[in-house]
């Protein structure tokens, strides 16, 4: 094996409630990639950070080249050749792109039009196509997660962190981005690789390190293990099969949910979307899959009534309910766990109790006469904390202080319990780890199995694949087609997702 | 258990700091030929010496609440009312046109209670229109809250000099307001009226509403997210304007305590410090309705202290003003050095377990 | 058309304050803080320019103190906020009780009590040759005081280090995402704090005006609000230099009116409302501007727990 | 045989600070003037909020004070209520006028006789007879003594054959030096050469503007002679002269119900500069005497009756 460049022997970091690093040591030699795996909250963006001088390390070294190194600040370690790509976006949306990536390096007077050149010469090598002068704000995640690795390389990084970098993007990207990696350590620099996705895991890295509670659990080679071993690691017990979704007769059930040539057209700009037509029954699934940003956040809002549709209707249970509003549709029993579930989904600064209150606020349950029945609430709370098997000491912490998963759980548990009749899950495993996913998919199917109507938009072929009982294709606002499980292959799936409608390709 | 130590150590550390605010303060003192032991003694002595000096301390206590939880409803909500002192200033003016009005033609009860609406109710009115502004046309509400105040200092000159001008119109004031329509002196031996009572219970009110009511669960949601509000069916720009109405109404309400409890007329300059010293007092009570009555009881005492020295010593008047800043600067400091002990104490114990 | 001319002027004259207590405003606010000391700050500037000046006979010696004057404080304001995390606006209420309170006291253990004005004789104008012949912008914009000029000139040069240069693109991201410029090696709270000394000595020197430059001596009322006016010309500049500079004319315009109305002396018209001018000027601009680009952490304090 | 004066407890309240260099500032004189004549020791209060107006009357109240003095009209009311109760203090409002029990003895000063004075030094001053006349805020002794002021100057522009041409305005503050100056400056743009204020800390503005834009100032209720050369002359309010008339008419027990004092009673004293001309200081000293004598009906000027 070739030299190490980065070695973290026995880093410990502690914050005031958490341990988040317990003796953590990694090795990442020249022309590596490490990919970190584990459940959420294990530590990994910690140990990582620290490595990059956001967070110090609380006791513990760092050796780089041999030599031990202190990294008081981010700049330090640019200095030593280290860039990071934070889990959450680190760019400015009121910036250009090459603002965001000359940011902190560079001096004195700007030439924007100079470095903008610059920056475009430079995402040419690497094969990126990035408009340097565009607006962070007005690109598609897609791209901003490419500007965030241009912005690495624009340092001359040689060892390059990369947190959960594939958890917004499509396949097509994730793809780009694996022969990027590939190339990039081919280079001799190294990669520091951080998911919950096996399959990339697999993919692209040379060693395993698998983190649980903050300590490594296990460092493995690539080529000596496989996807079921790391799960294990991973989570401590291997995961439950799911019953695969029954070709139920759908003829025979209720319609509940009917859309009729729903469209969103804003003055002077393409449909967001475009004539949509579908049925949901009771007790059945339907999954909407599509690249991200192809209306399916527009649809799911105009179901639940935040987003106005500028023509067609909605029928549930056989009422028109398309003037309705948010309140109404809530009262109706709709449940929605929307895909940025920490902007529209949750209040973090408030309890968790609080937080099952948030859609009821208008209803009975735990109101009367305007006041609130907290111990009612309460105790609810921790019935479903208990039922959801949810990691949090009470029901009077914040919701801000669970992880992510266990944020997405409290989401969950709530909206599948307010959706009465019918639940729209946006998203709804988008950054967990696989416990987690599986947990959340069991949760989907029971409520299907208990009579609910579900629909399901995932950009994870292989959950809606999992979860469906008929899939719809989303592209540009416009539905390709609605087809029964097991009717679509990958490939034909991948081509309508990229708007191609092979049926008729055949027949012209 | 856990929460008893909290609070204890909130008062220690709060205790620490106002003491130490008041040493700097008096620090100073010899530089203007005062000694400031003497002076201390003086205006602890004079202060707590008397009935009626101790009576001074509520009735400067009973606005400040009032001001204080208007800050703090709103700053709950996340939004920035720093206009209560216009707000407060328009509760005034309604409740002295009402009263100067009805006394002569209804029993003092009901013109009490019309007072009583017609303060809260253009108080509200006032916080309503920011509200409306920020919904409508997304101003910033601190900018015009601000600016509010001002507008409304001078809408009360003009109107001091106009329609509501005492009869002999000479003064920029209003008549005397009858006895009839004065709130009832509840302690004997002092100015207190029934003003306190209502403070308090305005006090207890605003709890309620926020931490027991499906309304003020609602402001609170709006408040901190506003997205996952409209997503929950809460309206965040209705809820924006109710928050601005019942902030506005409670300092309007201390305009109906101070005309018709203590003051019995109006004039200019009249109170013209209780709105930016209720912003003060809501924060030393982390925006807590209960806890906004006891801080604004510190500044009331500080307040009659340093009028106290002020009438007793040579000390100028702008004592009082060093003295509150100073408190109010120490006691924020405070908040920052407690948590930072109590991280670094919580870090130590886990240490300790971590090691054991 | 010499009234006329008198009263641009003096709106030119009386606009300098703000628009260069507006111009440190945008300088904070662009990094993430809102200096709400702003007030505080004004009032010491006024205070330590007058006594500097005073004291030594030298205005250069006086807007010197004001400067420190309004460093000290601003440092205090952000020590408080960037570095002990305290609420913007709550800390900015306690230091303009504090300084209140402070000038008032000070003045007296300095000066005594006095009967009669302690004055200064205010900054003279300066003429510039030749440009100062034009007729009427002459008068107006080449015949005022060396602030003045120099507030003027710190317009561009304020908007080329905002646009132009790494540091302006550093602050800037400090206000934006403050997160995202740590991650680049920005420190934050460095940034934030030295944007405020900066606010700070920028307002000093615009309170000082008003001792130095208007009326030669200092009162405890001589600021009067007029820190709030700036800090809402840099919101209604949209937190751009040159919005600075307009607005800032624009009020000095809207007071320059309403001083000539009252002037008139007509009592049918309620000289109160005119006195309440620029404070619902604000309101209304603030209400009819709908698009602003306000620094997305405008007013967050940036804490990283570590 | 002269009263104990050192034994009296005294108080003077005021609603401003000492250091206001006008109304506060002759007041806090008047009582450093007794010190010294008749060797009493007043407290003095300053800066007392109106708010406060009730409970400080009744603190010293309490407290047993023999004379409890307190200046500005603002206070009158709160006197009233609290005198009643408290019928061994003397209570005496400076420009007060209410007297509803024995222990109250307002003493109100005719501003309008003072004004009257400045006006005939403006008469004199003035070059073009384009006379600014403003005050800190509007109420009816302001406008009456404007009144008085404009009939003065407008009777001696008569006589020096000048058009008389007045303008009044209020700044509705009475502190805030800037807006008075810049008032003062436009009301000088429009074509005044003598200005008039009647404010405190404000007037200071207005002499500075008047020194920039060359014309000429009347100062009123405090001496500004040696601020700036371009005030023409000034009539002070001397409340030295009253103060140990009050303090010694009380001690006697002479001094019952409201009180009037105006020139005659040296009040009012006029202070010419250097560039006051004898025909102008003639003048005055007659209307002194005139007044003095009760020769001149001041109610003919005034625009509210
Ligand atoms: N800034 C912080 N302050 C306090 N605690 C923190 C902070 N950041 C992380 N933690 C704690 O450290 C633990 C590890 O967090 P970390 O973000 O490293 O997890 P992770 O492995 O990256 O999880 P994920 O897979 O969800 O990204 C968490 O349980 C959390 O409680
Ligand atoms: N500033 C902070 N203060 C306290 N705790 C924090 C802070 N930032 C993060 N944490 C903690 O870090 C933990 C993980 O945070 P993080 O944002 O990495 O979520 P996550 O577990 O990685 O979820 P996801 O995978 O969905 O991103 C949480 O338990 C949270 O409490
Ligand atoms: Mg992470
Ligand atoms: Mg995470």
């Amino acid at each position: 094996m070739s030299e190490a460049v980065i070695e973290l022997k026995h880093i410990t970091k502690r914050f005031a409630k958490v341990l988040a690093n317990d003796d953590v040591s990694i090795t990442v030699h020249k022309g590596e990639v490490v990919a970190l795996l584990g459940e959420n909250g294990a530590g990994k963006s910690t140990i990582m950070k620290i490595l990059y001088g956001l967070y110090h390390a609380t006791s513990g070294e760092i050796w780089i080249d041999g030599k031990e190194r202190k990294i008081a600040s981010p700049k330090e370690a640019m200095a030593l050749g280290i860039s990071m790509i934070q889990q959450h976006f680190s760019l400015v949306p009121a910036h250009t792109v090459t603002e965001n990536i000359i940011l902190g390096n560079c001096k004195g007077r700007v030439d924007i039009k100079a470095k903008e050149k610059e920056i475009e010469a430079l995402a040419k090598q690497y094969g990126f196509d990035v408009p340097a002068g565009e607006y962070i704000k007005n690109l598609s995640v897609g791209t901003q997660q490419k500007v965030e690795i241009l912005k690495a390389l624009y340092l001359n990084a040689r060892i390059l962190i990369m947190d959960e970098p594939t958890a917004v993007l499509t396949p097509q990207e994730i793809d780009t981005l694996m022969t990027f990696v590939k190339n990039y350590v081919s280079k001799g620099n190294s990669v520091v690789f951080i998911t919950h996705k096996m399959k990339e895991v697999m993919q692209v890295s040379d060693t395993i390190v698998v983190m649980r509670n903050g300590k490594i659990c296990g460092t493995v080679k690539r080529e000596d293990t496989n996807e079921k071993e790391l799960a294990h690691m991973m989570i401590g017990h291997d995961l439950e099969t799911l019953q695969a979704p029954g070709g139920d007769d759908l003829e025979k059930k209720k319609k509940r949910l009917i859309v009729e040539d729903l469209t969103i057209q804003k003055k002077d700009s393409a449909p967001v979307l475009d004539h949509i037509n579908l049925t949901v029954h009771e007790g059945e699934i339907l999954g909407i899959a599509g690249v991200s940003d192809n209306g399916q956040q527009e649809l799911c809002e105009a179901l639940y009534g935040a987003e106005t549709p500028t023509q067609g209707k909605i029928l549930l249970d056989g009422r028109d309910i398309t003037a309705t509003s948010v309140k109404d549709r809530i009262t109706m029993g709709m449940g929605y766990t929307a895909s940025d579930r920490y902007r529209y989904g949750m209040v973090a600064e408030m309890s968790l109790a609080e937080n099952m209150l948030l859609k009821a606020s208008y209803l009975k349950n735990w109101v009367s006469h305007g006041i609130i029945n907290w111990k009612k609430l309460r105790q609810y709370t921790e019935r479903q904390i208990k039922e959801y098997k949810i990691k949090a000491p009470d029901c009077n912490v914040t919701v801000g202080s669970l992880s992510g998963g266990n944020q997405q759980k409290v989401v969950v548990a709530r909206e599948a319990d307010m959706g009465k009749s019918l639940v729209i899950f946006d998203q709804p495993t988008r950054g967990l780890d696989l416990g987690a996913i599986n947990y959340v998919h069991k949760t989907i199917l029971g409520e299907k199995n208990s009579g609910k109507s579900v629909i399901l938009v995932s950009t994870e072929l292989s959950e809606i694949f999992a979860l469906s009982d008929r899939i719809a294709v989303m592209y540009k606002g416009r539905i390709m087609g609605i087809y029964k499980n097991g009717e679509l292959t990958t490939e034909k799936i991948g081509l309508l997702m990229a708007g191609y409608q092979p049926d008729k390709e055949e027949e012209a | 258990m856990k929460q008893n130590g909290k609070i204890k150590d909130f008062l220690l550390w709060t205790v620490l700091a106002i003491v130490l605010g008041l040493i700097v303060s008096f620090a100073f003192l010899p530089l203007l030929g005062v000694d400031p032991v003497d002076s201390l003694k003086i205006m602890l002595t004079e202060t707590f010496s008397d009935k009626f000096t101790m009576g001074n301390i509520l009735i400067k206590t009973t606005p400040l609440i009032l001001t204080s939880l208007a800050f703090a409803f709103t700053y709950k909500a996340n939004l920035y009312n720093i206009g209560a002192q216009g707000q407060f200033y328009v509760g005034c003016i309604c409740a002295v046109a009402t009263t100067l009005a009805l006394q002569t033609k209804l029993p003092g009860v009901v013109v009490l209670l019309l007072a009583f609406a017609a303060s809260i109710l253009g108080g509200g009115l006032t916080g309503l229109l920011i509200g409306f502004l920020k919904a409508k046309f997304n101003a910033n509400e601190f900018l015009v809250s601000m600016m509010s105040t001002y507008v409304v200092q001078y809408v009360m000159q003009l109107l001091l000099r106009t329609a509501l001008q005492e009869p002999k119109h000479e003064y920029l004031k209003t008549a005397y307001i009858d006895n009839s329509a004065w709130l009832p002196k509840i302690i004997p031996g002092t100015s207190v009226s029934l003003g306190i009572v209502i403070a308090l219970a305005a006090a207890i009110f605003i709890w309620f509403i926020l931490y027991h009511t499906s309304l003020g669960y609602r402001v609170r949601v709006t408040g901190l997210n506003q997205d996952a509000a409209r997503m929950s069916g809460i309206s965040p720009k209705k809820m924006c304007m109710t928050a601005f109405f019942i902030s506005g109404a409670i300092a309007g309400l201390a305009g109906f305590t101070e005309i018709n409890g203590m003051q019995h007329m109006l004039l200019t300059g009249f109170e013209s410090d209780i709105g930016s010293y209720g912003i003060g007092i809501a924060i030393m009570a982390s925006a807590n309705p209960i806890g906004v009555i006891f801080a604004a009881l510190l500044f009331g005492t500080l307040q009659v202290g340093g009028t106290a020295l002020g009438h007793s010593t040579d000390a100028p008047a702008s004592v009082i003003d060093v003295m509150l800043g100073f408190v109010m600067l120490f006691v924020l400091m405070s908040f920052f050095v407690r948590r930072k002990l109590e991280i670094r104490k919580l870090k130590h114990q886990k240490l300790q377990k971590g090691e054991a | 058309m010499q009234v006329f001319i008198n009263l641009i002027t003096r709106a030119f004259f009386m606009s300098t304050p703000l628009i260069l207590g507006a111009l440190g405003e945008v300088l904070a606010e662009r990094t993430g803080m809102m200096v709400t000391a702003v007030e505080g700050i004004f009032l010491i500037g006024a205070w330590g320019g007058f006594i500097g000046a005073y004291l030594s006979g030298s205005m250069l010696a006086g807007f010197l103190l004001a400067m420190i004057c309004g460093l000290l404080v601003a440092a205090l304001y952000g020590v408080t906020t960037v570095y002990m995390h305290q609420h913007q606006i709550v800390m900015g209420t306690a230091i303009a009780i504090l300084i209140t309170g402070f000038c008032t006291f000070f003045y007296r253990v300095i000066f005594g009590i006095q009967t009669v004005p302690l004055k200064v004789t205010p900054l003279s104008v300066i003429r510039i040759p030749l440009l100062s012949r034009i007729p009427v912008i002459g008068q107006v914009l080449f015949s005022q005081n060396i602030v003045t000029y120099i507030t003027y000139l710190l317009v561009p040069i304020v908007f080329f280090v905002i646009y132009r240069t790494s540091l302006g693109l550093s602050m800037r991201s400090c206000g934006e995402n403050p997160e995202a410029a740590d991650a680049a090696g920005i420190n934050v709270t460095r940034t934030r704090f030295l944007a405020v000394l900066v606010a700070g000595c920028m307002g000093g020197v615009a309170g000082a005006y008003y001792s130095l430059c208007n009326v030669g001596m200092y009162t405890s009322e001589i600021i009067g609000g007029r820190g709030w006016i700036a800090f809402g010309i840099c919101f209604l500049g949209n937190w751009n230099p040159v919005g600075a500079l307009i607005f800032g004319i624009v009020f000095g315009i809207s007071d320059a009116l309403g001083t000539y109305v009252k002037a008139l002396g007509n009592a049918a018209i309620p000289s109160e409302l005119f006195s309440a001018l620029p404070y619902i000027l604000v309101i209304v601009l603030t209400v009819c501007r709908k698009q602003f680009n306000v620094p997305a952490k405008l007013g967050a304090n940036y804490v990283k727990e570590d | 045989d002269e009263p104990d004066y050192a034994s009296m407890k005294i108080v003077l309240i005021l609603p401003g600070s000492i250091d206001d260099q006008s109304w506060n500032a002759s007041n806090n004189a008047g009582a450093k003037a007794c010190d010294e004549q008749l060797g009493t020791s007043i407290e003095v209060v300053e800066s007392v909020p109106v708010e406060e107006f009730e409970s400080t009357f009744t603190e010293y109240g309490e407290k047993g004070y023999d004379l409890i003095l307190s200046a500005g009209s603002q206070f009158d009311e709160a006197c009233a209520a609290v005198a009643p109760q408290y019928p061994d203090s003397i209570y005496t409002v400076i420009n007060g006028q209410i007297s509803d029990t024995d222990n109250m003895v307002p003493v109100f000063p005719k501003e309008y006789e003072g004004s009257y004075l400045a006006g005939i030094m403006a008469g004199y001053a003035t070059e073009n007879g384009n006379f600014a006349v403003m005050g800190g805020e509007s109420n009816a002794p302001m406008v009456k003594l404007m009144d008085t002021y404009d009939a003065a100057a407008k009777s001696v522009c008569e006589e020096r054959g000048l058009d008389f041409t007045t303008a009044r305005s209020f700044v509705n503050s009475w502190t805030d030096v800037s807006a008075t100056k810049d008032m003062a400056a436009q009301m000088m743009d429009n074509g005044a050469d003598t200005v008039f204020c009647y404010s405190n800390e404000g007037a200071s503005g207005a002499v500075q503007a008047a020194e920039e834009k060359v014309g000429k100032f009347v100062a009123f209720a405090a001496d500004k002679n040696d601020e700036s050369s371009c005030v023409y002359g000034s009539v002070p309010m001397n409340w030295a002269n009253v103060y140990p008339w009050i303090i010694q008419g009380v001690a006697k027990g002479e001094l019952k119900g409201a009180q009037e004092v105006g020139v005659a009673e040296g009040v009012f004293e006029a202070k010419y500069s250097d560039a006051c001309s004898d025909k102008c200081k003639a003048a005055v000293d007659q209307a002194i005497k005139d007044i003095t004598d009760g020769k001149i009906d001041f109610t003919q000027y005034f625009s509210e009756k």
